[in-house]
């Protein structure tokens, strides 16, 4: 056991599954001797080398490509994309042929990659160094999509996602990396990819949140238990796609109310999924319309004025009384 | 210090050893065994023989669209044959030819073209790639499988086919930039047969060859006469020794033509000439090396009658393949059905016991890898 | 008035906004001599030479990419991308820049493009000829996504859209390109981008649909009248973003009950967001769940297994039959 | 017949007038009036200046991260200078003494770097695009003014920024081929500062440079000493020329080097050596650039003490603008707002009024366009 936080528990991940198993190598941009724009790959140059930790040129498609060459190979890489703002450079790559090799070739081939990317905002970064993207991943039959939301379960998920058979997206969401640490066994565990976990029991309102956003749900929860005398029901996804409709169904069943929050766009979002798969699937049990929480529908308007369009605590708070005096 | 040339100046070469009159450079000529001249000659033949009878099937609506590859039988086969079985191959679309001789059973090659996902499916110790179509993506895969085989330390080449318009995509140039800079085995067979559909060479990009864009990459480039099996042989075998060796990748430039359609929905009168299409036939790589082996009394008797009866056995399989089970489009999707799919999977097999639905052949025309023609033109 | 089918229909938009306007040109692979694979951009090129019916080297990125840079000095490019399967060779020009520099210049530039693509499925194509991402542009801020669903509607929106300061996604289904004839006025006219259209009447149930799958959706609802006695009320959407929102949840209010089909895949596609919407707008009259017919969460299964997987009017008057029980 | 060299044999030529040394070569120096010489000079200080003082601010936490560009200097002057203000500058993210000399005041710098969106607001008859993120994703953008440019018949220019690093993605490739074969007014300015974050040069390519990249596109390529900045602009003045003309699209490779970190975001000294810092220090385009003028008696007294006011005018102007209103960010999304953008505007407006939230600067470290260092470290 140790204390680490977010990058520390990912560098773990790396270095174990990279002992376990010599078919596993990293690359991207500058993961090598620079460890990675946010050291998530740290030092794993020195122990493992040029060869398996792949310092390459400038090109996101060529990431993709050549690591889906690799792993149809049988090897196992685990590509870093520096941002994923930059990674629509390679979305033909991971749409076209990370998504689709099994399909195609009907079984002979599969794609086992795993494909990182710090996401999100409130940083004060740049444009494309902010948005959350995830929706374009969970839309793609053939790929998975997982966010962590802590060190210990980014530690477990990306071990399973590097031991997964099949293509895993992984967010990792840059406000994370440094926030807090929590213990992490040494021997490496894994979580099931596919599996959300409520992560607070509650009876009167269910929230949905992942990665960055988790932070928010549970100050919003905190707030509506002390100021309302509300106790929520905090869902955890983990796993965007494939989606945990039975969790999040047996969480509304229980309390008739639910609000998704998320950082990507309102529209067309993640949230518009999982407020309509609850409707499937708990419709007679709702008492209020499920209610998201996301950021405008605008380009990212820049860090000055980011704070008004990321959802903070507040936002989900007033979200909630709506919902909860439906 | 002023303005100086930067030494050495870059240089390209043209390869040309049996030209279309089937005059031979004996000094180039590659020593062949005899037997392996009239394979080569066998598999161009029945890649031309079969391209003749998809296009009749095509027409019949018992195929959809295809790219036929007539014309570029030589560029094909001869690189291809420079391959072990434990080398890899990596096609695009057009490489039917190639794809034959790889192992590809004909009524595998049908099947796809037909809409089943089976006809993309490799044997178990195949290393092939299924084909490809979104242009220039497969390149980057040949770079990372060629990547791979250096990392197991295996001696495997990777060998990847794409066209003159594939060289205008990002990929392609990223692709062969990771390549130079990793220095792996893999050999880039552009198979420029002049016309990206109707766009012309011209159009395409303003460098004087394909080959010289190896330049930018700091790897070495070869044009070759791609009607010429032989140039093609020897080029790529050099290009094949080199990577194997350990000398990195190479771009092969094999100068070709399209003599059909681009895809049988395609109508190429609307952008090139019978002149210039008459021009090229007068090079058909067939005619030459026909010339070439009756030269050396290597032309075998019912070669064509042989060739049609393995042809028409394969359609015969193909034939006689079963409708398509619907339910079969979730066998393939992640190691693990998820849940969600496992729900679809038992609402289409209750549909189907039900008889709401089913496999059929839709009314519409049979279109295209490229588009369709207005029925009513 | 002319009776045209979608194909002629769309290359008459083009050649009356090329006459009415020298800064409109049209670019793309095939457009010009061989007039598009489908024949949309059919003798332009003659009217109007190579320099407005630009036959582009093959590069999706750049076809965008470039058409970007000419409309931020000032012309108005149509592109064309072949076949929508290969968009995600350009998603990066589109995302980072068609959609933002308007914003990112505040307001200095803007990019009056369309990008035109046949998409859909039915008509015995291979991969990447097959698919419907309507969601991946509909959830990008900044773009709007127009599918017509009929020649006229497809003329008049193609005009509007060359018309519109903004970029526009323009899917054209390709089962319809010659599926029927419609009277289409000579004089140029247009229909307003952001506008749901309710095409049939109907007290009972909303069904929701647009582009190739409206066919669908009136044979459901023929066959839903002739054997069960219901009214459908058919809305087609014809612009999926900016979404219609106010249409649809008027609709529903009325028949409480609403069916969303569409050939993309079911998860996290169009149909969560207007069910989420409808939710939201309408929640009191909802008397059931609203229900997505889509297709399924699988990579293009090959055309012999097409009709398995794209939604026809059997599947969607079985769902409407459980949404009328509910 | 056999194998035959291509001719014309391709060739890159090195141009260099005033090296390290001080050493000119008389017969290729430019004729530049004194009072450029001046300006030049006034403007390779003022960013040189600006770029210190932007990193003070930003280790202040007054900015966030940016992209410094000491070192490059002569590679943006010596090339912007050859523009007029009707022909068009297309930056990436590391070109400050470009945009300057653009006529980008310094507090729309800093505001950009601050997060504001308003400093990526060209002047309304300003021919400049604003900073762009997503590497070589501009160079496009570059090509598709020219093609305007020409398609309107007006002689402007584009001139287009980038990094070595760029030179590696698709994009690059895709923009430069379309120049080739639309041969429009553009001219390609590779600023080769050695890096691309910890990345070198011989990791990114395996040509020899980048000049002859060019050859892939049949365009004129040409690698300069980009720290010299009479050789700079005597190319660019070459290529601007040749665009102006009609006479297609020029790949100018600046060698130099970024003195500095990457952005401020970056150490260094994780992936290079002082050693070759301190032998790159040497060849400061400022300091032979200096010798050069002193020769010619044309450097000014109390110019650092100019340039230091006007770029405090600029930092007080930046300090004095009011917070962002957070409304503002529906203000150019479309021509017209939609209504669900309207009610998410008034949605804001409510939650504002309430006091709810609203802008303030977040409690985080200062973090990157290329990343942050972990607090830890
Ligand atoms: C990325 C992508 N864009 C467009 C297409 C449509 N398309 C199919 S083949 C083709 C032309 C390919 O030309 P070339 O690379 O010369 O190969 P050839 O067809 O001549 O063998 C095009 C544009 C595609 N399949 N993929
Ligand atoms: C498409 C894309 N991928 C990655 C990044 C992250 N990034 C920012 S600058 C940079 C290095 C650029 O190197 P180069 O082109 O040489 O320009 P330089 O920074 O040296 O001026 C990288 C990888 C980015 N901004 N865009
Ligand atoms: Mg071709
Ligand atoms: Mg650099």
């Amino acid at each position: 056991m140790a204390k680490l936080n977010m990058v520390k528990a990912l560098n773990l991940a790396l270095l174990q599954e990279m002992e376990r198993d010599a078919d596993v190598l990293v690359i991207g941009e500058d993961v090598g001797v620079d460890g990675g724009v946010f050291r998530v790959t740290e030092d794993l140059h020195r122990t493992f080398g040029s060869k398996r930790v792949i310092d390459s040129p400038l090109a996101e498609a060529a990431i993709i490509g050549t690591s889906i060459g690799m792993a149809l190979y049988g090897l196992r890489p685990v590509c870093e994309i520096q941002f994923s703002g930059f990674a629509f450079q390679c979305f033909h790559q991971i749409e076209n042929h990370a998504a689709r090799y099994r399909t195609r070739s009907q079984g002979r081939f599969h794609v086992p990659l795993v494909i990182r990317m710090p996401y999100g905002g409130g940083v004060r970064a740049l444009e494309h160094h902010s948005e959350s993207e995830e929706q374009f991943y969970a839309h793609i039959p053939g790929l998975k999509m997982v966010v962590p939301s802590g060190p210990r379960n980014a530690r477990a998920l990306l071990t399973a996602a590097i031991r997964d058979p099949d293509p895993v997206v992984f967010f990792e969401h840059k406000g994370l990396y440094h926030a807090a640490k929590e213990e992490v066994p040494d021997e490496s565990e894994t979580l099931e990819i596919g599996r959300a976990q409520v992560v607070q029991e509650g009876a009167d309102l269910t929230l949905i949140a992942w990665g960055g956003m988790l932070r928010t749900a549970r100050e919003a929860a905190e707030t509506l238990q002390a100021e309302d005398g509300v106790t929520c029901e905090i869902v955890d996804l983990l796993t965007i796609a494939p989606l945990d409709r039975e969790t999040l169904v047996r969480s509304v069943a229980k309390t008739g109310r639910a609000l998704v929050v998320h950082e990507a766009p309102r529209s067309f979002g993640p949230g518009a999924e999982i407020a309509a798969s609850i409707m499937d699937g708990a419709f007679l049990s709702l008492e209020a319309p499920i209610a998201r929480v996301a950021a405008h529908d605008v380009p990212f308007p820049g860090f000055a004025r980011e704070k008004g369009n990321v959802p903070d605590a507040a936002r989900v708070v007033a979200a909630a009384r709506e919902t909860l005096a439906f | 210090m002023p303005r100086t040339p930067l030494e050495p100046r870059f240089q390209v070469e043209y390869l040309s050893i049996l030209d279309a009159e089937g005059n031979l450079d004996a000094s180039l000529e590659p020593k062949l065994p005899a037997g392996d001249l009239k394979r080569i000659y066998r598999a161009m033949l029945l890649g031309r023989r079969l391209d003749e009878r998809m296009v009749r099937l095509q027409r019949q609506g018992r195929i959809g669209t295809f790219a036929p590859i007539k014309g570029q039988e030589a560029s094909q086969l001869g690189s291809v044959y420079t391959l072990r079985p434990t080398d890899w191959m990596v096609p695009s679309f057009r490489e039917t030819a190639a794809m034959l001789w790889r192992g590809w059973p004909i009524e595998k090659m049908l099947l796809f073209f037909a809409g089943y996902l089976e006809g993309g499916q490799p044997a178990p110790d195949q290393r092939d790639l299924p084909i490809c179509i979104p242009v220039a993506t497969q390149v980057p895969h040949a770079v990372g499988l060629a990547y791979a085989a250096q990392y197991r330390n295996e001696d495997s080449v990777v060998m990847v086919y794409f066209g003159d318009g594939a060289t205008s995509e990002g990929d392609f140039h990223e692709a062969l930039n990771f390549a130079g800079v990793w220095h792996v085995p893999v050999v880039f067979v552009c198979q420029n047969n002049q016309w990206a559909i109707s766009v012309p060479l011209k159009k395409q990009t303003h460098s004087r060859t394909i080959a010289q864009k190896a330049l930018a990459y700091g790897i070495p480039g070869v044009q070759v006469d791609g009607n010429d099996v032989l140039a093609v042989y020897t080029a790529a075998r050099e290009a094949v020794e080199r990577a194997r060796a350990g000398d990195g990748p190479t771009l092969i430039e094999c100068v070709t033509y399209r003599l059909g359609v681009h895809t049988t929905a395609d109508d190429p009168t609307k952008y090139r000439s019978n002149e210039e299409v008459a021009e090229w036939e007068r090079k058909d790589p067939l005619t030459r090396f026909v010339a070439y082996l009756r030269k050396k009394r290597l032309l075998d008797e019912g070669l064509e009658q042989e060739v049609d009866a393995e042809i028409a056995a394969g359609v015969a399989r193909f034939e006689a393949t079963a409708a398509a089970d619907p339910l079969a489009m979730f066998d393939h999707i992640y190691a693990e059905l998820p849940p969600d799919l496992k729900v679809q999977r038992e609402m289409l097999a209750e549909r189907l016991r039900k008889g709401e639905t089913g496999p059929r052949r839709p009314p519409e025309p049979s279109p295209p890898m490229r588009g369709q023609r207005s029925g009513q033109r």
